[in-house]
């Protein structure tokens, strides 16, 4: 091999190495933006991202196989825990259409209860996206200061549920009981402790300073803006095709909101607004829900007036067995629609339970959306989709 | 930057003072150890038993979603409340565990019991260095008993 | 905040029923059920795909896609309740949903046992590559068109379909029931007295 | 035999300087910035307030494990913290805190300090590249581009002080601001540069050297929720805590040195000479403590930018109101 050959040879590689040829970079499952467990496998060249897979499952609980071996009564227990950070919202589809399926009726005071403390959930989850959400870019301190407004809103769930995030509080035809009611006790439904409405106005009061507090530090802050306004645009087209709800939809300048659409809980004697936008942006994403901690703020005001006194639970039988036949049952959660579609077939079990569960569909667009951006701005968008993810994995 | 330096500026000093008032003020901690909350009353902390009430009808057990309720229990003969009336018999319980290494504090159990027997009690500080020993046995849930408080009064 | 006036939605139609009879009639489906308030409509297999696409033009949101395995015989859980009068089969079922009223349709296809397969959505739905990798992956059903259908939640090393109705839950068989143990019976003499179970 | 035995005081002086003011500097992050966030922070260690917090921290790093990844490039890898502390050190040796109290009084203060400040971005890239992992790497290039980017700001902003004070020595600079300006009442009136024509200067300094520090709002190469933790992701033990102290220090070094050229160093109005070589270490201190509470304020309210938009704030922004700047304060030294 003669000195020429050699230098050529090295020449060789050193060309080889200025094209750089794209560089695999596996984000997560453990990484600090992935909110838990996800995994993105991304093809990049240089901080641009040419290609990215995400890989989920890694929280896959087999929540529908579960719900086949387990009474209504116990799947109720289990479906508060796919979306830990609104576990009362995700029991509402739920217990509606097993109460569909057998036509009970549930008392009046019991449908203002689960309304009021729904939005409780939808403002406890939005105060974890609007702490979660700043700290993808950077600024730790919103985290801080929502996660201890958030405690107002779990103790005020704590103190009639006794869980902070797993309430496990709905029953077919009600609410939870007291006691399983024998001999001593009467069967008797837990109703609102004393002073809750005082309590809750007194919250209520609270998050409208915590949403001026965000304001200041989020909203207001230029580098945020820089940092979200025109990064990942989902336009109306796309995000409907990708099965887009919730915040993310309204976003995109769709204002679907199923608690105007959908016919449940008393929300039509309600005034409230959907909070929707048209940018699609990150920013867009994150302003809506920052609209709707308000528009909560309102229903829950409205509610805690216009709640009727009167009994809570309808009689059902000791052993539930549902009547056969198919419903889907769906309702707004924080994040969107979450929805069940139960197959009866008459007995103690379900015969099959599809969950259709928001992240899932929200996270679907993430290849489609992350192409062509930067790992900065990868970091922005999906802080502003606001998953769980064991509402992706289930 | 998308809105002129004219916004930018106070947008961003009116954050710094907000950080700056949170400094000055009293920090919202509890420090735990050396402070405790008082959890609310109907906080699900603990399950316990009395055993007196407790008929071992197996109810519980059989709805636990997560099996982790052990009941064992035998029949005796129970002499007639009045001479001459029908000998019945009664459950006598042996074994009653529950592993809350299992449980997810769904509070079934509590629900479906018709005797009376179990309840929740809001204390909370059992933690164990050992798996194992999160299976308390009736004892240690018949201790629970006397934390579990009265319900809270209700909204009228 | 909202940029958008609020109009309450007016529907075309006064019912979910009666919408739900003209799309059918509209589409050349095969059929319709309407039972609390959700609407089935009955799609041929081979017309799946474009039924969807037409579908989709009124009710744009695509919400989900995913099936059911009728089977007669269940491994885990509570079967069907006739199981001398079901056909075995699987039912592929897509729920598209209009995002100003409340009309949504569940459209359903039904594929024999033998060959679970069907048209894939994903070259005009890009949603619907990870629900039909979902039921790829739980069911076995075949999407034709679809070229990622590779395990979304499962390890790939993974042989099974978790979601059929014989596929075995370990979880509740690892253990025996603690339910099962009834209390013991009167023993022969009162004395001697058996603890263990 | 004397020269050694001055040089190694001096030396030992700026080391536990160096190690005490990193240590205090972290305290107060740990503190101030629990306090913003309306928490407590360290509060049981030391048995007050958790001062010894700190302490406790540089203890538990040193018991750690040393690890390296496999295929780090293992003399880089290791070197790589001590580059970066060293560089803290040398800000260190040539600040004065009085007019006799200097490591190492140099006629090109200035120019030191800036060419050993840019040192710990080399050790930073080193760091990136040797750690042979993805992150790090993007890590250590983001760093680099940034001190392309930051360097030049920073000089042309010291380049408008030198001007002014016509020396490069920083204790003629503190002296050209402690310079009697004009008499008013009896009274020998002297202001720090930062009020007589420097303010913007200062303002681009302290941009500059926030960038060069990789504190929020310009810590990309760091960047916790996009690349874990940058160049660091892959360092524990011993040698994270000279990363860890070497940021810190630089903090206060920068601090120091923004203090000495916009804010009138160790010189404070009404201080007479004879004390300045006792006062002026408080002196500067108090000043020095201004400058790190600000950065450490700022990190705890803003997010981070984006590394195109930290360059494009840098090249369309700062270089050009720099170099105006430097005009301006050369056309006045010239006209008056």
């Amino acid at each position: 091999m003669t000195s020429r050959q050699l230098m050529h040879r090295s020449e060789a590689a050193v060309s080889i190495e200025l094209e750089t040829p794209g560089m695999t970079l596996n984000i997560g499952p453990q990484h600090p933006s992935t909110h838990g467990v996800l995994r993105l496998v991304a093809k990049i060249s240089g901080e641009r991202i040419d290609e990215i897979e995400p890989v989920i499952g890694y929280m896959h609980r087999g929540y529908e196989k579960l719900s086949e071996v387990r009474t209504y009564a116990q799947i109720t227990a289990l479906v508060n825990r796919i979306d830990w950070v609104s576990g009362f919202a995700n029991e509402v589809p739920f217990i509606l259409g097993v109460e569909k399926l057998m036509g009970v009726e549930v008392p009046e005071r019991a449908q203002w209860i689960r309304l009021i403390l729904t939005e409780l959930a939808r403002i406890s989850s939005h105060l974890v996206f609007m702490s979660s959400f700043p700290l993808e870019l950077g600024a730790s301190t919103p985290l801080m200061h929502m996660l201890r407004d958030r405690e107002h809103i779990l103790e005020l769930i704590e103190d009639v549920t006794g869980g902070r995030f797993h309430p496990n509080f709905n029953r077919v035809g009600g609410v939870k009981p007291v006691y399983g009611g024998g001999s001593k006790t009467k069967k008797q439904s837990m109703d609102l402790p004393a002073g809750f409405f005082k309590r809750t106005l007194k919250a209520m009061d609270l998050m409208e300073q915590s949403c001026r507090d965000i304001d200041t530090l989020v909203t207001g802050n230029e580098v945020v803006r820089a940092r979200t306004i025109g990064i990942g645009v989902i336009p109306s087209d796309k995000a409907l095709e990708y099965g887009l709800t919730g915040p993310n939809l309204r976003a995109s300048g769709v204002a679907y909101d199923l608690r105007k659409v959908e016919n449940y809980l008393p929300y039509d004697q309600i005034d409230f607004d959907v909070v929707s936008r048209t940018g699609g942006d990150s920013f867009d994403r994150y302003l809506v829900r920052v609209g709707e901690v308000r528009e909560s703020i309102k229903i829950i005001r409205q509610a805690v007036d216009l709640i009727p006194a009167g009994p809570l639970q309808t009689k059902v039988p000791r052993v539930l067995k549902v009547p056969a036949g198919q419903v889907y049952s769906r309702a707004e959660n924080p994040k969107g629609e979450f929805g069940y579609y139960i197959v009866s077939e008459g007995g103690k079990m379900p015969y099959r339970l599809k969950i259709r569960s928001t992240s899932f569909s929200n996270l679907s667009i993430l290849p489609w959306i992350l192409k062509g951006q930067l790992i900065p701005d990868l970091v922005a968008i999906m802080g502003s989709f606001d998953f769980v993810l064991g509402d992706v994995d289930r | 930057m998308s809105r002129g330096i004219k916004f930018a500026i106070p947008g961003l000093l009116k954050g710094m003072g907000l950080t700056l008032r949170t400094m000055l003020k009293k920090a919202p901690v509890t420090m735990y150890p050396d402070v405790k909350e008082i959890p609310v009353p109907r906080a699900r902390g603990v399950i316990s038993l009395d055993a007196e009430a407790c008929t071992a009808c197996m109810l519980c057990a059989r709805e636990c979603p997560d099996w982790c309720i052990y009941i064992e229990g035998h029949k005796v003969e129970k002499a007639p409340s009045k001479p001459g009336g029908r000998v019945r018999t009664e459950n006598i319980l042996d074994r009653f565990d529950i592993d809350y290494g299992l449980c997810m504090y769904c509070g079934i159990c509590v629900d479906v019991c018709p005797f009376d027997a179990l309840f929740w009690s809001p204390e909370y500080e059992y933690s164990e260095m050992k798996i194992a020993d999160l299976l308390h046995d009736q004892e240690r849930l018949g201790e629970w008993l006397t934390t579990v408080p009265e319900p809270p009064a209700l909204e009228s | 905040m909202s940029d958008q006036p609020d109009t309450p939605p007016e529907p075309e139609t006064d019912s979910i029923a009666e919408y739900a009879a003209a799309i059918t009639e509209r589409l050349g489906a095969e059929g319709y059920t309407v039972e609390f308030d959700t609407a089935r409509v009955f799609v041929a297999k081979d017309k799946w795909v474009a039924t969807i696409n037409e579908a989709r033009k009124e009710l744009p949101l695509f919400s989900w896609l995913s099936a059911i395995d009728w089977s007669r015989e269940t491994e885990v859980g509570e079967g069907v309740a006739e199981p001398d009068e079901l056909e075995e089969r699987f039912e592929v079922m897509c729920r598209l949903s209009s995002v100003t009223d409340a009309r949504a349709i569940n459209f359903f296809a039904t594929l024999s046992k033998d060959d679970p397969t069907i048209g894939s959505l994903t070259a005009t739905i890009g949603g619907a590559e990870w629900h039909e990798r979902e039921a790829h992956e739980m069911f076995g059903i075949m999407f034709e068109g679809n070229e990622n259908l590779i395990p979304l939640y499962l390890p790939d090393d993974f042989i099974g379909n978790p979601l059929l109705k014989s596929f075995p839950l370990i979880a509740r068989e690892v253990k025996p029931w603690p339910g099962d143990v009834d209390v013991e019976g009167l023993p022969s003499s009162d004395d001697d007295d058996g603890g263990d179970v | 035999m004397n020269a050694w035995l001055e040089l190694g005081i001096t030396l030992v002086v700026i080391l536990v300087v160096v190690l005490v003011s990193a240590l205090v500097t972290i305290y107060v992050e740990l503190k101030a910035g629990s306090h913003m966030q309306a928490r407590i922070g360290p509060y049981y260690a030391g048995g007050r307030w958790g001062w010894a917090q700190p302490l406790a921290d540089g203890a538990k790093f040193l018991q750690k494990e040393d690890l390296a990844p496999a295929k780090a490039d293992g003399p880089v890898y290791r070197l790589a913290p001590y580059v970066v502390m060293m560089s803290a050190i040398g800000m260190f040796a040539v600040i004065p805190a009085g007019p006799d109290l200097v490591g190492v009084d140099l006629d090109l203060g200035v120019y030191f300090v800036l060419a050993i400040s840019a040192l710990a971005t080399l050790g930073v890239l080193m760091a990136g590249w040797s750690s042979a992992n993805k992150y790090s790497l993007i890590g250590g290039l983001r760093a680099a581009a940034q001190l392309i980017a930051y360097e030049i700001p920073l000089i042309l902003a010291v380049v408008a002080v030198v001007i002014q004070a016509e020396t490069m020595s920083l204790n003629g600079i503190v002296e050209a601001q402690m310079a009697t300006l004009f008499t008013l009442g009896g009274m020998d009136i002297a202001l720090p540069f930062i009020l007589t024509g420097q303010i913007v200067g200062f303002g681009i300094f302290l941009v500059a050297a926030v960038a060069e520090l990789s504190r929020i709002p310009f810590d990309m190469p760091i960047a916790e929720s996009e690349l874990t933790m940058g160049y660091l992701t892959e360092y524990s033990g011993i040698r994270f805590t000279m990363f860890f102290l070497g940021e810190y220090a630089s903090i206060v070094g920068f601090s120091a040195v923004a203090a000495t050229l916009f804010l009138g160093g160790y010189g404070a109005p009404f201080l007479p000479e004879s004390l300045a070589n006792i006062a002026g270490p408080f002196v500067l201190l108090a000043k020095v403590a201004v400058l790190v509470f600000v950065i450490i304020w700022i990190r705890f309210t803003w997010p981070r930018l984006r590394e195109d938009q930290l360059q494009s704030l840098a090249w369309r922004w700062l270089i050009p109101i720099a170099l105006v700047n430097v005009g301006v304060v050369a056309t006045f030294k010239v006209v008056f």
